[in-house]
């Protein structure tokens, strides 16, 4: 086995973490916990393949990129949880069920 | 322009025209129709003089292509068709009785160019088109004619009748020209198709009813007594008299001799057919009450001898079927015409209502009295020399059966004709009847000139048989001898003792009837066993019509509804039932539960990954 | 595989389970944002310093103070209702059976995938690479920053006065 | 990325930029730039494509690869009949109206971006930027449903994004560049494919996932039902197909399923859309609320085309391709008769509706047109898009498929005419007795695009040329 698998089956352990915490949590800030988990697994991917190809120059500017969106991406996140915190009084994603049909 | 196409798309444009004419306006309508007959007419005059013409337009595809063809016979059809339309127009002048003058005419020339279509056309397609084009018509024409629910539902008779078989004659077109590999009739002709051969019979037999259906022969005769008394007079004269016999025959001709060669059992068959529609018609015909009801149902008998005729096959026989058709739409137009005059001028069609009108009408009377005696057979009128020529041929296949029974129709046709003549125009005038008067010139025209032709082509039958018939028979290819005029031979001993009987049953009937011409019929109408007989056919048990309508139909319908309501079922309620419950199932399962749509989402992920993993090349 | 670099992924592994598994929401924005460090750790060492000062900087900095902040605005709620923990103290043992299972598969897998590997040149600097090779990403990024601009403008509207 | 089509991303992004500062203290001059902007954009748009010479020259001089001139029209399309709409529908007073004009603009200029782009990554981030206007613009009116809606779309889409990101790693790593170009020439060699098929599979799953294709639809119906008004006619219409369709179509292309390269990939997908052309229409069936039923229609239809995409035919792309614009079409003009419904009668539940045809007629007729365009009834345009994805499962053999799309595009004709008697034809309700019609400008988008569907079918020969120039150029 060489390092690149031995990283990849970290990140995979990694981004399976987030994963069940999107799955198991009911409150809004911990699922964007998870996605940000899964997101930064997603990052150590790319920069351990543009290592292993020996183009990190070009993974760089992919993952500089990356985290402006990831940063308005978490920030359009926190919006959505403060406006449903206005509405309801509480962060719980499991309570919304009123659309359905 | 082709001269052939005139006939067909001078009537159809003037048809066309005659729908913009307001019908307010008073005789633009009856002289545009008559002038499109009469330049019809002279065209085909000039067609029939001319040598075989032909006009060929590529249609459907390179094996039906759209072929009018003039041989001599289809020609001499063509001046027949052309002749009564023209004579019916003027007639119908000043005649009111005919529903709206604007869909009246409208009919007429649209009938006219259908049927000079399908007389013309040499494609079995093509003449099948204006075969069922004539359908339309016949519907329409029926059902306009008188404002009333009883023409509607003739109409509809006549069009479901006819419907059933032209769909007889659709089917039978297309296993004839499967088996012959092409729908040109003159093609087929050069080869003629035998009867060996089981589809060739089941082809055959197909446009045998289709021909003799549209001839109105027994048992598809049931719509025209019903369209006599529901419908008007010149529709009468005009078509079942004339455009249908003269087509049905036509067609009957081509295809047993020109399309088809015969073999005696199917000459049998054909025979008897004729026999039995001569028979069983004109006993019908004797009894009637009403004038123009008793006319058609010896348009449907007269039928019977051109049948006759056509099936002894040999040469005498056809020549007096093909004759016999062009005498009998003569005589029978004729007759029709009378009918209409006496009904416009009485005001009534019923025979114990009329009499004595001889003197108030004399020119309808002396044409209905040449033309009676036309139809009766009596020499030498052109009906005697056309049934004369029948009787020569049904003699000559030795089926001595069928010549008496046609002699027995031949003693029943004078008998109904005395009786009909003597209570119309002689006997007692009827005291509401004091002040009629002769019909209108426009009305008297056709009829005399159509009584001159029955007296011209009784004297002089040389010119008829030899300038139509003759060239008719050579387009259908029959060797023929010499056709001779007037002789006194055994036939007309015969028919000298038939008038006989006649004259004497109808003085019987006289007596028996209490004087009263109208029911000179009675001693037989009310006989032993017949009575019976006459009184189901009031009832219309031998009505085939009729009688589905009644029974069958509703039966089959019934059967049709449940079946119907099952496929419903099937197609309605079982897939909206299945439907709907997957739906709702579906529609349960989006119950808005975050972590159910989180972990389906998931568990779609990696079932999609683990198989692009195991099937994407790499393991 | 250097043991330094293995360590910062078990601790990067560690870090997130545990901000998964915090009974606080601080505590796990808190853990986030030393993952986010620990992976700029990371970043450093494949000699990536770029990705690395941006991580730390962006992700264990700014997005950090974002969290920090929400959580401070619902942890009063939140602790009213704290959620079921048992699903959260299954995941070390959910993880680890993952992990055992994954274990006879993944590792193959990805070795395999490596010997894919095509190579490149890896010369150049990061300013070129972005202002040369990824000029139309540097417009997706001002798009981005607008959009966050006017989401946040969006959900905290400037109140009318009345 | 396409120079020549870069001024429409840079247009409406400058002008969204304005817009805050220019009508700060006049909220109606937001809406006069923002339909200004996407009114020139798309009348040079129309130009460019339409122009009498390029019609005659069979559109062979049509810039790029001609898809995404196509879909940049269909985005300015549908984003001007709804900020058209949006202005006279919006309450006054609502408090961010500028910021609701700045971010469509944005998501114009970022779904510009997507469909111009021709390099993975930036595909990524323009489909990222779309996500993040879309959640803001759902949650315009702050109702609840609406955030519900956006919470569900955020959550269950942006795993998504992790995948594509993984997936263009893989791809970095063996091809050295993430260019469509590169891919395509890859996938013409006779290399083996290895690894991309995998890493262009997860980043299609992605993509899928972002499409709403089942099963990862859960979130479309409640963002759809959720949004704001206009917004839904924005997301259904075009905001969801380009972030997750067109992708999903570029790459089928790019990976060439037409050449048997990938076929397990073509077989996934094809089953994937399979699937939701049957669950989506199955559940419309039974829906109640107007604009969740159209969301599952809508989940039915990308079935469609996400079927022809995985097909792959050029025939197939072709039908996929139509059928992307034609869905943009008649979707926003139900959409946006829900939003009039809902003005109007003030609900859109099927139930409290009926009779809504006799205040209402405009609004009854255009959708009567939109709906049987979606079933795919001649000679509108959506029988076009339909009879070709159809004929192109027909000619690959794939009878099943084709009788299965066939048969749901009748299913698809039953729940929208279930519809539509509930909520127009049938007995007058009590919604029915008070509502009116809205008025003329709300009634314009509908209108027009009701006559872009019957044009495009009647013109459907000159449609299909262009599309046929499409097929051959993304194809080959």
């Amino acid at each position: 086995m060489n390092s690149f698998a031995m990283e990849w089956y970290l990140i995979t352990l990694i981004m399976f973490t987030g994963f069940y915490c999107m799955l198991v949590s009911r409150s809004i800030v911990r699922q964007l916990v998870g996605l940000e988990i899964v997101s930064k697994a997603a990052m150590l991917a790319l920069i351990s393949a543009g290592a292993l190809a020996n183009n990190l120059i070009y993974a760089q500017a992919l993952l500089i990129t990356m985290i402006v969106i990831e940063v308005v991406v978490v920030a359009a996140g926190l919006a959505l949880l403060v406006k449903n915190f206005r509405l309801h009084g509480a962060a719980d994603i499991w309570k919304l069920d009123s659309l359905k049909g | 322009m082709n001269l052939i196409l005139i006939p067909i798309v001078l009537p159809l444009a003037a048809a066309l025209a005659l729908l913009l004419i307001s019908e307010k306006t008073k005789y633009l309508k009856e002289l545009l129709a008559s002038a499109a007959a009469l330049v019809s007419l002279a065209a085909a005059a000039n067609i029939f003089m001319l040598p075989a013409q032909e006009f060929t337009m590529p249609w459907l595809t390179e094996s039906i292509s759209f072929t009018l063809r003039a041989d001599s016979l289809s020609a001499f059809l063509l001046l027949a068709v052309s002749l009564f339309s023209a004579a019916i127009s003027v007639y119908s002048f000043s005649l009111a009785d005919k529903g709206p003058s604007k869909w009246f005419f409208f009919n007429l020339l649209m009938t006219q160019a259908f049927a000079a279509g399908a007389a013309l056309a040499d494609n079995m397609v093509a003449m099948l088109f204006f075969w069922e084009g004539l359908l339309v018509f016949l519907y329409t024409f029926i059902a306009l004619s008188q404002p009333n629910k009883a023409a509607k539902r003739t109409a509809m008779k006549a069009f479901l009748i006819n419907g059933v078989t032209d769909l007889c004659l659709l089917v039978g077109i297309t296993i004839t020209g499967y088996i012959a590999g092409t729908m040109s009739m003159s093609e087929i002709a050069q080869n003629k198709l035998t009867l060996d051969y089981g589809w060739a019979v089941f082809g055959y037999v197909l446009l045998m009813i289709g021909a003799v259906s549209k001839a109105g022969a027994f048992p598809f005769h049931t719509w025209i007594p019903d369209a006599a008394t529901d419908s008007s007079a010149p529709f009468m004269a005009y078509v079942p008299a004339a455009i249908d016999k003269l087509l049905g025959i036509y067609f009957l001709a081509r295809a047993s001799i020109y399309l088809y060669a015969l073999n005696g059992t199917m000459s049998l068959v054909l025979m008897t057919l004729g026999a039995v529609t001569i028979l069983v018609a004109v006993m019908m015909a004797f009894v009637q009450k009403d004038y123009k009801r008793l006319l058609s149902y010896h348009a449907v008998s007269q039928t019977g001898y051109m049948i006759l005729g056509i099936g002894t096959l040999n040469p005498i026989g056809i020549a007096g079927g093909l004759f016999h058709m062009i005498n009998h739409a003569t005589y029978k137009s004729c007759l029709f015409m009378t009918a209409g005059s006496v009904e416009r001028q009485a005001g009534t069609g019923d025979l114990s209502k009329l009499g004595g009108l001889f003197r108030a009408m004399p020119l309808t009377g002396i044409a209905f009295i040449i033309a009676a005696a036309a139809i009766s057979g009596i020499a030498p009128l052109n009906g005697f020399f056309s049934k004369e020529l029948v009787y020569k041929g049904t003699l000559d296949t030795g089926w001595t059966v069928f010549f008496i029974a046609a002699e027995l129709g031949s003693f029943l046709t004078l008998a109904s004709f005395l009786k009909l003549g003597h209570s119309v125009y002689f006997g007692k005038r009827h005291e509401s009847m004091k002040d009629v008067k002769e019909a209108p010139f426009s009305m008297l025209l056709p009829m005399a000139a159509l009584a001159a032709i029955c007296v011209a082509f009784g004297f002089g039958a040389e010119l008829p048989l030899n300038n139509f018939i003759s060239p008719a028979l050579a387009a259908l290819g029959v060797e023929h001898g010499h056709m001779a005029g007037f002789h006194a031979d055994k036939l007309y001993f015969i028919s000298l003792i038939v008038i006989l009987a006649a004259v004497v049953n109808h003085m019987l009937g006289l007596a028996a009837g209490g004087g009263k011409a109208d029911k000179a019929s009675d001693h037989i109408h009310y006989a032993p066993v017949l009575k019976e007989t006459y009184e189901l056919a009031d009832r219309r048990a031998f009505d085939i019509y009729e009688q589905s309508m009644d029974k069958a139909v509703p039966f089959f319908s019934k059967l049709l509804f449940r079946v119907d309501r099952f496929f419903d079922w099937a197609i309605d309620t079982l897939p909206s039932g299945v439907a709907g419950f997957l739906g709702g199932t579906a529609s349960r399962f989006h119950n808005g539960s975050y972590p159910l749509y989180m972990a389906l989402t998931l568990a779609g992920a990696v079932v999609y990954i683990l198989l692009a993993a195991a099937n994407g090349g790499l393991k | 595989m250097n043991d330094y670099r293995l360590i910062l992924f078990l601790l990067a592994a560690l870090f997130s389970v545990w901000a998964v598994m915090a009974r606080r929401l601080l505590t796990s924005a808190i853990m986030l944002a030393l993952v986010s460090v620990t992976v700029s750790l990371i970043f450093f060492d494949y000699g990536a310093p770029w990705a690395g000062v941006f991580e730390l900087s962006v992700c264990a900095g700014l997005i950090t103070v974002l969290f920090v902040g929400a959580v401070s605005l619902i942890r009063a709620a939140d602790e009213q209702n704290p959620e079921n923990r048992s699903r959260f103290h299954a995941l070390p043992l959910v993880l680890a059976a993952f992990a055992i299972a994954s274990w006879y598969y993944l590792p193959a897998f990805f070795a395999e995938l490596s010997a894919w590997a095509r190579p490149g040149t890896g010369g150049g600097t990061i300013g070129l690479a972005l202002w040369d090779m990824r000029r139309p990403d540097l417009l997706g990024q001002i798009l981005m920053l607008a959009a966050g601009v006017f989401v946040i403008k969006s959900v905290f509207p400037r109140r009318n006065e009345k | 990325m396409d120079k020549g089509l870069l001024a429409y991303l840079i247009i409406p992004l400058f002008a969204a930029v304005v817009i805050p500062f220019a009508a700060r203290n006049r909220p109606r001059l937001a809406d006069v730039l923002a339909n200004v902007t996407l009114l020139a954009g798309l009348a040079n748009l129309a130009w460019l494509a339409l122009r009498p010479s390029m019609i005659a020259g069979g559109f062979a001089d049509i810039p790029g690869d001609g898809f995404s001139l196509l879909l940049v029209a269909a985005i300015y399309l549908v984003a001007l009949c709804v900020t058209f709409f949006s202005a006279w529908f919006i309450e006054e007073g609502l408090p961010n109206r500028q910021a609701y004009y700045s971010l469509i603009l944005v998501s114009v200029a970022a779904m510009t971006g997507v469909v111009t782009t021709s390099d993975f990554f930036t595909l990524y981030v323009f489909v990222e930027v779309l996500a993040v206007t879309s959640f803001a613009l759902i949650t315009t009116d702050e109702s609840a449903g609406g955030i519900e809606g956006a919470l569900k779309y955020f959550f269950l889409t942006f795993p998504a994004s992790a995948l594509i990101i993984v997936g263009l790693s893989i791809l970095m790593m063996t091809l050295g560049s993430l260019s469509y170009e590169n891919l395509r020439i890859f996938m013409s060699s006779d290399i083996p494919s290895g690894p991309v098929t995998f890493a262009a599979a997860l980043m299609l799953l992605g993509f899928v996932i972002k499409s709403g294709v089942v099963p990862f639809h859960a979130w479309t119906p409640d963002a759809y039902q959720g949004a704001y008004a206009p917004v839904s006619a924005h997301l259904a219409g075009i905001v969801t197909k380009i972030s997750g369709v067109y992708a999903i179509v570029k790459i089928a292309t790019l990976l060439r399923f037409f050449d048997g390269r990938a076929t397990a990939v073509s077989e996934m997908l094809m089953f994937l859309g399979l699937l939701s052309i049957v669950v989506g229409a199955l559940a419309a069936l039974k829906q109640t609320s107007f604009k969740r039923m159209l969301a599952f229609s809508s989940i039915s239809q990308v079935g469609y085309i996400v079927l022809a995409a995985g097909l792959g035919t050029p025939l197939a792309i072709m039908g996929a391709v139509f059928h992307l614009f034609n869905h943009a079409t008649f979707k926003t003009v139900l959409f946006l008769n829900s939003a009039s419904l809902e003005k109007a009668a003030g609900t859109t539940d099927m139930d409290k509706l009926g009779g809504m045809e006799h205040p209402m007629p405009w609004t009854s007729w255009t959708s009567v047109i939109a709906l049987l365009s979606t079933a795919g009834v001649p000679p509108l345009s959506g029988f076009w898009s339909k009879l070709l994805i159809i004929l192109a499962l027909w000619e690959s053999g794939l009878r099943t498929y084709a009788v299965v799309a066939l048969l749901f595009s009748i299913v698809t004709l039953a729940y929208f005419m279930i519809m539509q008697r509930k909520v127009f034809f049938g007995r007058k309700s009590a919604a029915a007795e008070s509502a009116s019609e809205v008025s003329a400008p709300l009634l314009a988008p509908a209108v027009l695009m009701s006559a872009v569907i019957v044009a495009v079918g009647l013109l459907f020969p000159y449609f299909y040329t262009y599309v046929r120039v499409v097929a051959e150029r993304i194809i080959l």
